[in-house]
């Protein structure tokens, strides 16, 4: 197979491994908590990507059936014609799933904010340590 | 006559979070009676599925009438009507215990939310537990994880900041499970287990199959806590409140490694996942850093749940090691410490909740003379021990007996070693805490002698007995004697289910 | 072989168990009932036992299979000879015990008595456990649970003192245990696929079937692993759990720990791996020289040590591989002399530690250079003490001859000289320990001694002694232990010299072993 | 599907992403996260896949975007990285 | 640290993309997720479930159980965030 | 959200845009099957119309027109008629979610019925979305504050 032409086949991939590897990234490196929810954003839609693309057909437009008012019955149904719509159902669930664990996420670092005033885990080990010299 | 009950195993925990929320909100005290009672319908179910089983052979449910590939389906054999009778009945029992420990430890407001969510983290784990769809296995995962993180956020001390590791943690490990579950998509075009069976063996040469297994291995992994990615686990389960801790740490962890069992040998062939690639191996080698890991750190803790999580890690050490070993007798010890783990883990929480609530007392050094205050609790808690260490007439040893059988089989002698000496810390660290409990002097006791002289006869006196209330010590014995029964009715457990659930070839 | 189906052999395990809970349920309040309790239990548990001495006799097994957990693995009870031997020892020497921890216990007014009496009673039914064992499981099973039980025992006085004492006790014998004899069961069970004892052995069965090596690493295993009978590299737990009360110390040392130790020892050599097998591989002569070592080295500690029971306590590890000696010998005669030496050293040890804690109970003393003159003042005592020294060096009237006797017989069948200089060396070494305590006890002026009394006590017991502080101490002529404490040593002390001249019952037993034995081969 | 529009906004994607998590301020992130949602709207849109682009605009972009804001009008913008 | 979590990121990247190869092309019609369960979706949303848009169909009725998992997911998170954040007084 | 000066822009536009935002929800929500939307996607965006009704007005106008009790019922309600669904299906005979056996009860033929299942759950999920994004919203953006006793 040719170089350029395996590149460009598979480009969505590509792009979506880069960026989960961004959020990947955040999630583990970066200091602040906050940045940490949002990498993990960053990571679960670039998963949502990767299932989008395996859904495309170069040439198939959205999964809903034209002519549906008409007799459905008898009208043969190009499947090439419509997107596969699995990963989409697969996806709508994997978004609400984001945002729920979004939520809860910052759910949880408005009571850690209340607890240490902060989001940068050094202040919070800081903080942390400080207690542990009080006891 | 199609059985209803998987599907109601499911949506009646379901319906009643729904209901326990609603009522909640006229009603504070029928919380917990409409809790327990719902999971004891779900024990019946459970049992129910598993008495189908054993009739009737593997149940497939169709949700939705629809038939598998196109559907979602329940696929449920011996090993999961096992695990879902391990989940609902300890979660039943736990439920038990949770009255008076969670009155004390939350406010009266936030039990309804609180048993809400205790409700909707069962169903996670059933549903994991039965179904056949790797990405409704995902679904199900998520619910539980959140339910698990907010359950444990709203513990003492350090939980939020537990707790939001875990979010991170855990969400990483789903992601990857999702990502396993991508790829498979991408090559098979099915997200059915069974389809799958059908479709993954003319792929093994792919690389796409191969880092799909190695996603899922490394998602489960995060989930169930393994040696290197165990990190989360200690403070969240340590900071939780009792009641939860009991119950994550029973049943979350085995649920985990149900999944890991299923991926590794029912998704993908044993062929797939012992032979054309080394996992075993790797995942041997793994379980026993975690043994000798989770030993160490426990001997080198001081507060009791800590301690009790470091040997959760080892123990999940012990389930991989027997996953790994791949025969016969390994994986039986696998399954078997699957059960035998959730007991003694929820039995030990129990009394290191029955402990808290009465003394209030979390590091092991403080339980000094404890015995004096609440004999029946720390003769419990011996008892459990010594199953932990694996002292024979307890079920923990007869997992480990064939745990160790199968790593002798395998030729795996080092295993073999490795298991007893973990056996060993976990002994040492027992041993520390019954000798601070038993023969400790109290502080109090010195300087009675240093300056009175009087004998030791009259201070007994001064410690008056005071046990956790009933609510909490029923569940206790119910798991003592289940320790104690399981032991002796392993034979009776293996030959009539767990030799079923042996993969083919081993 | 006939085989007797009956209960009895899981009645003898399980009434000490049931005395146990009765004991803490009763607990403090009714210190009278409790001691009863403990005391029915033994007298009935020894009844138990006898009464299935006719069955062994007439040459029959009694079995009874209690669980069966999995296939291979089982827990049940067997009696044959061997066992039903270690099980009139065990349960009649309770009995002498129990009175006798009455009296030490109460003279000096020890606490968590309840907790004493009862891990007393439960260890008491695993030796049973182990000497009517089946199998290799239960066995293990017992063994642990021995363990596990003396180990408040040793840690009793909870001094950190004790507790370190217990610490290594605990380390040595659960560590061992856990890391090598379980790791051994398990390759017994993976190389033949059974744990029953069979008197060809279990590996004898599978012979050439199995590589040596691996038979030969299986029983290095066992050997490591079973440390309760303190062979030398492994024996340090044993001094250590000096800093028990001295009737656990005449438990662990007599009867119990060390003998449960060396019995599995016997068992282990003649029903899992088979006397020919041994013969053929010579592990038997290598176990006879290891053994001999520990002898020599044990007596040549055993002068140094000053503290009384700390040189009784090597003076046990010496006698123990006598045992060891005698069945590694392989011989018939060597096997008797090692079977017999169980009970015998088992009477004469009971009566030393007997003696050093009625010393202790009266005069507080617990150091050998303290006993000057002692003799003058408990006569009784001393003279017990004299008999049971002169069998622990194996002089003629009394027992500890007969089973030398026999090891060296033994080791003559076996063609083993060097084993008889290492009789005549230990015999001498024993005798160099020994006697000069009683020579200074009856024939050394008491003056010193009178003058260390102040000391000899230890601060935590002074607290503990305070309040009942012994009558006879201020210096009257004769003060003895109480009664209860010196009639049991007496009848030990009368028991050795007995089985000089009477041992037919215990050496009909023996035959009757050494027969199915015989009849396995 | 046309490719060159889809490589434009993959490569807007990327580019939103690196600046959300490497802007010094919590608002600006917020807000970049939501960009980056809305362009990864389109491009799903653009595959074919109009109930997940749907969605992904009322939810990514729309209401975790409200949920940020309001987090960070509760807490603090400030980060260190 | 932030060294470590790169060599991380950059190995997981690695074994995506290793995984990546074997993948079919972005857009073939003839790849396995396109040929093997969802044509039917497609083919018999109309006859059998009435709704022209598959995703619908697919989402409520063919895995209607995932949308009910989703559903309590979204329901688990409501709940959580009430007990979190809700201040006692 | 702690109080604000009222601003005229934001509170007219807001009044303008909140019942077609509202309308074209529950469009959303209803014609999922002949259009891309459907019950989470209308939910979100029913949801998004009230949280736009907070950031225009103040508190104490949101505290009368969405009690968080109210709010709780709802969450619990949209599930409930989820998972009721299917157990209507599951009562009547036919598997879990099966919502084919709903013809037995409806005037329609089975592929209908199943559409008006589908209906159902959409309404279902949308009822709760909507409630479970304002709670969540309410939540964050008040830290627990804006209510008194739950």
């Amino acid at each position: 197979m040719d170089t350029a032409q395996f590149i460009i086949g598979k480009f969505n991939y590509w792009v979506y491994i880069v960026l989960m590897m961004i959020g990947f990234y955040a999630m583990i490196a970066k200091r602040n908590l906050v940045k940490k929810v949002v990498g993990m954003n960053i990571f679960q839609t670039a998963i949502i990507l990767f299932f989008i693309s395996t859904s495309s057909k170069s040439g198939a437009t959205i999964p809903i059936i034209q002519n549906a008012h008409g007799d459905a019955a008898g009208h043969a149904i190009n499947v090439a014609q419509y997107a596969n719509p699995l990963p989409h159902v697969l996806m709508l669930t994997a978004i609400v799933v984001m945002v729920s664990t979004f939520g809860v996420a910052l759910a949880l670092l408005i009571m850690v904010n209340r607890d240490y005033g902060t989001f940068e885990e050094d202040e919070i080990y800081e903080t942390l340590e400080v207690l542990q010299l009080k006891k | 006559m199609i059985t209803q009950s998987p599907a109601l195993l499911i949506i009646v925990p379901l319906i009643a979070a729904l209901l326990c929320l609603l009522m909640g909100l006229i009603r504070r005290g029928v919380c917990y009676p409409f809790v327990v009672a719902t999971l004891g319908m779900c024990v019946i179910f459970s049992f129910d599925i598993m008495g189908t089983v054993l009739r009737e052979g593997v149940i497939r449910y169709r949700l939705g009438g629809w038939e598998p590939p196109w559907g979602i389906e329940y696929l449920i054999d011996h090993l999961n009507a096992f695990i879902a009778i391990i989940v609902s009945s300890v979660s039943f029992i736990v439920a038990i215990f949770s009255k008076k420990s969670i009155e004390q430890e939350l406010h009266e407001s936030k039990i309804i939310y609180f048993y809400t969510i205790f409700l909707l983290l069962i169903t996670g784990l059933l549903g994991i537990t039965i179904s056949g769809d790797i990405f409704n296995i995902y679904v199900f995962l998520e619910i539980a994880s959140l339910a698990g993180y907010a359950l444990i956020a709203i513990g003492r001390d350090r939980a939020v900041l537990a707790s939001f590791e875990y979010v991170v943690m855990g969400t990483i490990g789903a992601c990857f499970y999702l990502l396993g579950v991508g790829y498979l998509y991408s090559v098979t075009g099915s997200l059915n287990i069974m389809d799958l069976t059908t479709l993954l063996p003319n792929l093994y040469q792919s690389k796409v199959i191969l880092i799909a297994f190695a996603f899922f291995m490394v998602g489960i992994a995060i989930k169930i806590a393994l040696f290197p990615l165990h990190v989360w686990l200690p403070d969240a389960y340590t900071y939780a409140p009792s009641t939860v801790s009991a119950l994550v740490a029973a049943t979350m962890t085995k649920v985990g490694a149900y999944v890991m069992i299923r991926i590794m040998f029912t998704l993908f062939q044993p062929y797939f996942s012992i032979e054309l690639i080394p996992t075993t191996t790797i995942l041997g080698w793994v379980a026993a850093a975690a043994m000798i890991f989770g030993g160490i750190q426990a001997i080198a803790q001081t507060d009791f749940k800590r301690t009790l999580c470091y040997i959760l890690i080892a123990e999940i050490g012990y389930i991989v090691l027997g996953v790994s070993v791949a025969n016969r007798s390994g994986f039986t010890g696998a399954v078997l410490h699957i059960m035998n783990d959730a007991v003694m883990m929820a039995c030990l929480f129990f009394i290191a909740g029955a402990i808290f609530y009465k003394t209030g007392l979390r590091y092991i050094y403080e339980f000094k003379n404890l015995h004096r205050k609440m004999p029946v609790t720390i003769t419990c808690l011996v008892i459990a021990a010594l199953s932990v260490v694996g002292v024979p007439p307890t079920c923990g040893f007869f997992s480990k007996w064939y745990l160790v059988l199968g790593a002798i089989d395998a030729r795996q002698w080092f295993f073999a070693f490795l298991l007893l000496a973990s056996s060993l810390m976990v002994a040492v660290v027992f041993f520390k805490m019954v000798q601070t409990i038993f023969f400790a002097p109290a502080p109090a006791m010195e300087a009675a002698h240093a300056h009175s002289g009087t004998s030791h006869h009259n201070e007994e006196h001064k410690h008056s007995r005071d046990e956790a209330p009933a609510s909490m010590m029923v569940p206790i014995f119910v798991m003592v004697a289940g320790i104690l029964l399981l032991g002796i009715f392993s034979g009776q457990i293996i030959s009539a289910i767990i030799q079923y659930t042996v993969p083919e070839g081993f | 072989m006939e085989v007797v189906n009956s209960i009895r052999p899981v009645l003898a395990v399980g009434v000490s168990l049931l005395a146990a809970g009765l004991i803490l349920i009763t607990g403090e309040r009714a210190r009278n009932l409790r001691e009863f309790w403990s005391i029915l239990a033994a007298v009935l548990k020894f009844s138990i036992v006898l009464s299935m001495v006719p069955f062994i006799l007439d040459g029959k097994l009694i079995e009874y299979t209690a669980f069966n957990i999995a296939p291979g693995l089982s827990i049940g009870f067997k009696a044959d000879a061997l066992g039903i031997f270690f099980g009139i020892l065990a349960s009649f020497l309770w009995i002498i015990t129990s009175f006798y921890s009455i009296g030490y216990m109460r003279s000096l007014n020890e606490h968590a008595q309840s907790r004493y009496f009862a891990c007393f009673a439960i260890a008491l039914s695993a030796t049973m456990g182990v000497a009517f064992s089946a199998n290799l499981f239960t066995m293990f099973l017992f063994y642990e649970i021995i363990t596990v039980c003396t180990y408040p025992l040793v840690a009793h006085k909870e001094t950190p003192e004790a507790i370190r004492g217990a610490r290594k006790y605990l380390t040595y014998l659960l560590g061992t245990s856990v890391g090598f004899q379980l790791l051994a069961i398990f390759m017994a069970y993976h190389i033949t696929g059974t744990l029953d004892f069979s008197y060809q052995g279990i590996f004898g069965e599978a012979r050439g079937v199995v590589s040596d090596t691996l038979i030969i690493v299986t029983f290095i295993l066992f050997m490591a692993g079973i440390t309760k009978a303190a062979m030398m590299p492994l024996h340090g737990w044993l001094p250590a759990a000096m800093v028990a009360p001295t009737p656990v110390s005449a438990l662990l040392h007599a009867v119990a720990v060390v003998k449960t130790g060396v019995f599995v020892v016997v068992k282990v050599v003649v029903h899992v791996f088979g006397i020919n097998l041994l013969w053929d591989l010579g592990l038997g002569t290598s176990l006879a020289y290891f053994a001999s070592f520990t002898i020599v080295a044990a007596s040549v500690i055993a002068l140094t040590e000053d503290n009384l029971k700390a040189r009784l306590a090597y003076s046990t590890v010496s006698q123990l591989s006598y045992v060891i000696l005698g069945i590694a010998l392989l011989t018939p005669s060597g096997i008797t002399g090692s079977i017999m030496h169980i009970v015998l050293h088992a009477f004469g040890k009971i009566t030393l530690f007997f003696t050093a804690g009625a010393i202790y109970v009266a005069a507080h003393k617990t150091k050998v250079s303290e006993l000057d003159g002692i003799g003058k003042e408990m006569p009784f005592t001393m003279a017990a003490f004299t008999i049971g020294s002169f069998s622990m060096i194996g002089v003629p009237p009394f027992g500890g001859f007969i089973s030398k006797w026999y090891i060296a017989m033994g080791a003559i069948e076996a063609n083993q000289l060097p084993i008889l200089l290492v009789l005549v060396s230990s015999t001498i070494l024993n005798a160099c320990y020994f006697l000069p305590i009683v020579y200074a006890a009856f024939f050394k002026s008491p003056a010193a001694a009178q003058h260390h009394h102040g000391h000899a006590r230890e601060p935590v017991h002074g607290v503990a002694l305070a309040g009942i502080h012994n009558p006879h101490s201020t210096g009257s002529k004769l003060h003895e232990a109480p009664a209860i404490m010196v009639i049991p040593l007496t009848l030990t002390a009368i028991g050795t010299i007995a089985l000089f001249f009477a041992p037919d019952f215990f050496l009909e037993i023996t035959r009757t072993a050494l027969d199915n034995l015989r009849g396995g081969r | 599907m046309i490719w060159q529009l889809d490589i434009v906004f993959l490569i807007l994607v990327v580019i939103s992403a690196i600046a959300a998590i490497s802007v010094k301020d919590l608002l600006s992130s917020a807000i970049l996260l939501g960009a980056y949602s809305f362009l990864m709207c389109l491009l799903w849109s653009e595959m074919g896949a109009v109930d997940v682009a749907f969605t992904e605009a009322a939810v990514g972009a729309g209401i975790s975007t409200a949920f940020f804001i309001g987090f960070i009008y509760q807490t603090t913008r400030r980060t260190k990285d | 640290m932030k060294f470590f979590a790169f060599i991380v990121v950059l190995f997981t990247g690695a074994l995506l993309i290793y995984g990546t190869v074997d993948m079919p092309n972005w857009g073939d019609p003839n790849s396995p997720p396109n040929s093997h369960v969802s044509p039917r979706y497609i083919e018999k949303t109309l006859e059998e479930t009435a709704t022209p848009n598959a995703v619908t169909s697919v989402l409520a009725d063919y895995r209607g159980y995932d949308t009910l998992g989703e559903t309590t997911v979204i329901f688990t998170a409501g709940v959580v965030c009430i007990m979190l954040l809700r201040r006692v007084k | 959200m702690k109080e604000r000066y009222p601003d005229v822009t934001i509170e007219t536009i807001c009044r303008l845009l909140i019942p077609p935002i509202q309308l074209f929800a529950l469009y959303v929500i209803a014609h999922g099957h002949y259009s891309p939307g459907g019950g989470f996607q209308g939910g979100c965006i029913l949801g998004a119309s009230f949280i736009m009704m907070f950031i225009a007005y103040d508190i104490g106008e949101v505290k009368r027109k969405m009690q968080e009790k109210l709010n709780t019922i709802l969450c619990s309600t949209g599930v409930l008629i989820f998972a009721g669904i299917g157990l209507i299906c599951l009562i009547l005979g036919a598997n879990y979610l099966d919502y084919g056996i709903l013809h037995n009860i409806l005037p329609v033929h089975q592929a209908k019925a199943r559409a008006l299942g589908t209906l159902g759950i959409e309404i279902g999920v949308g009822i709760a979305v909507t409630s479970v994004m304002v709670s969540i919203f309410l939540n964050i953006a008040t830290a627990g504050e804006h209510e008194g006793e739950p």
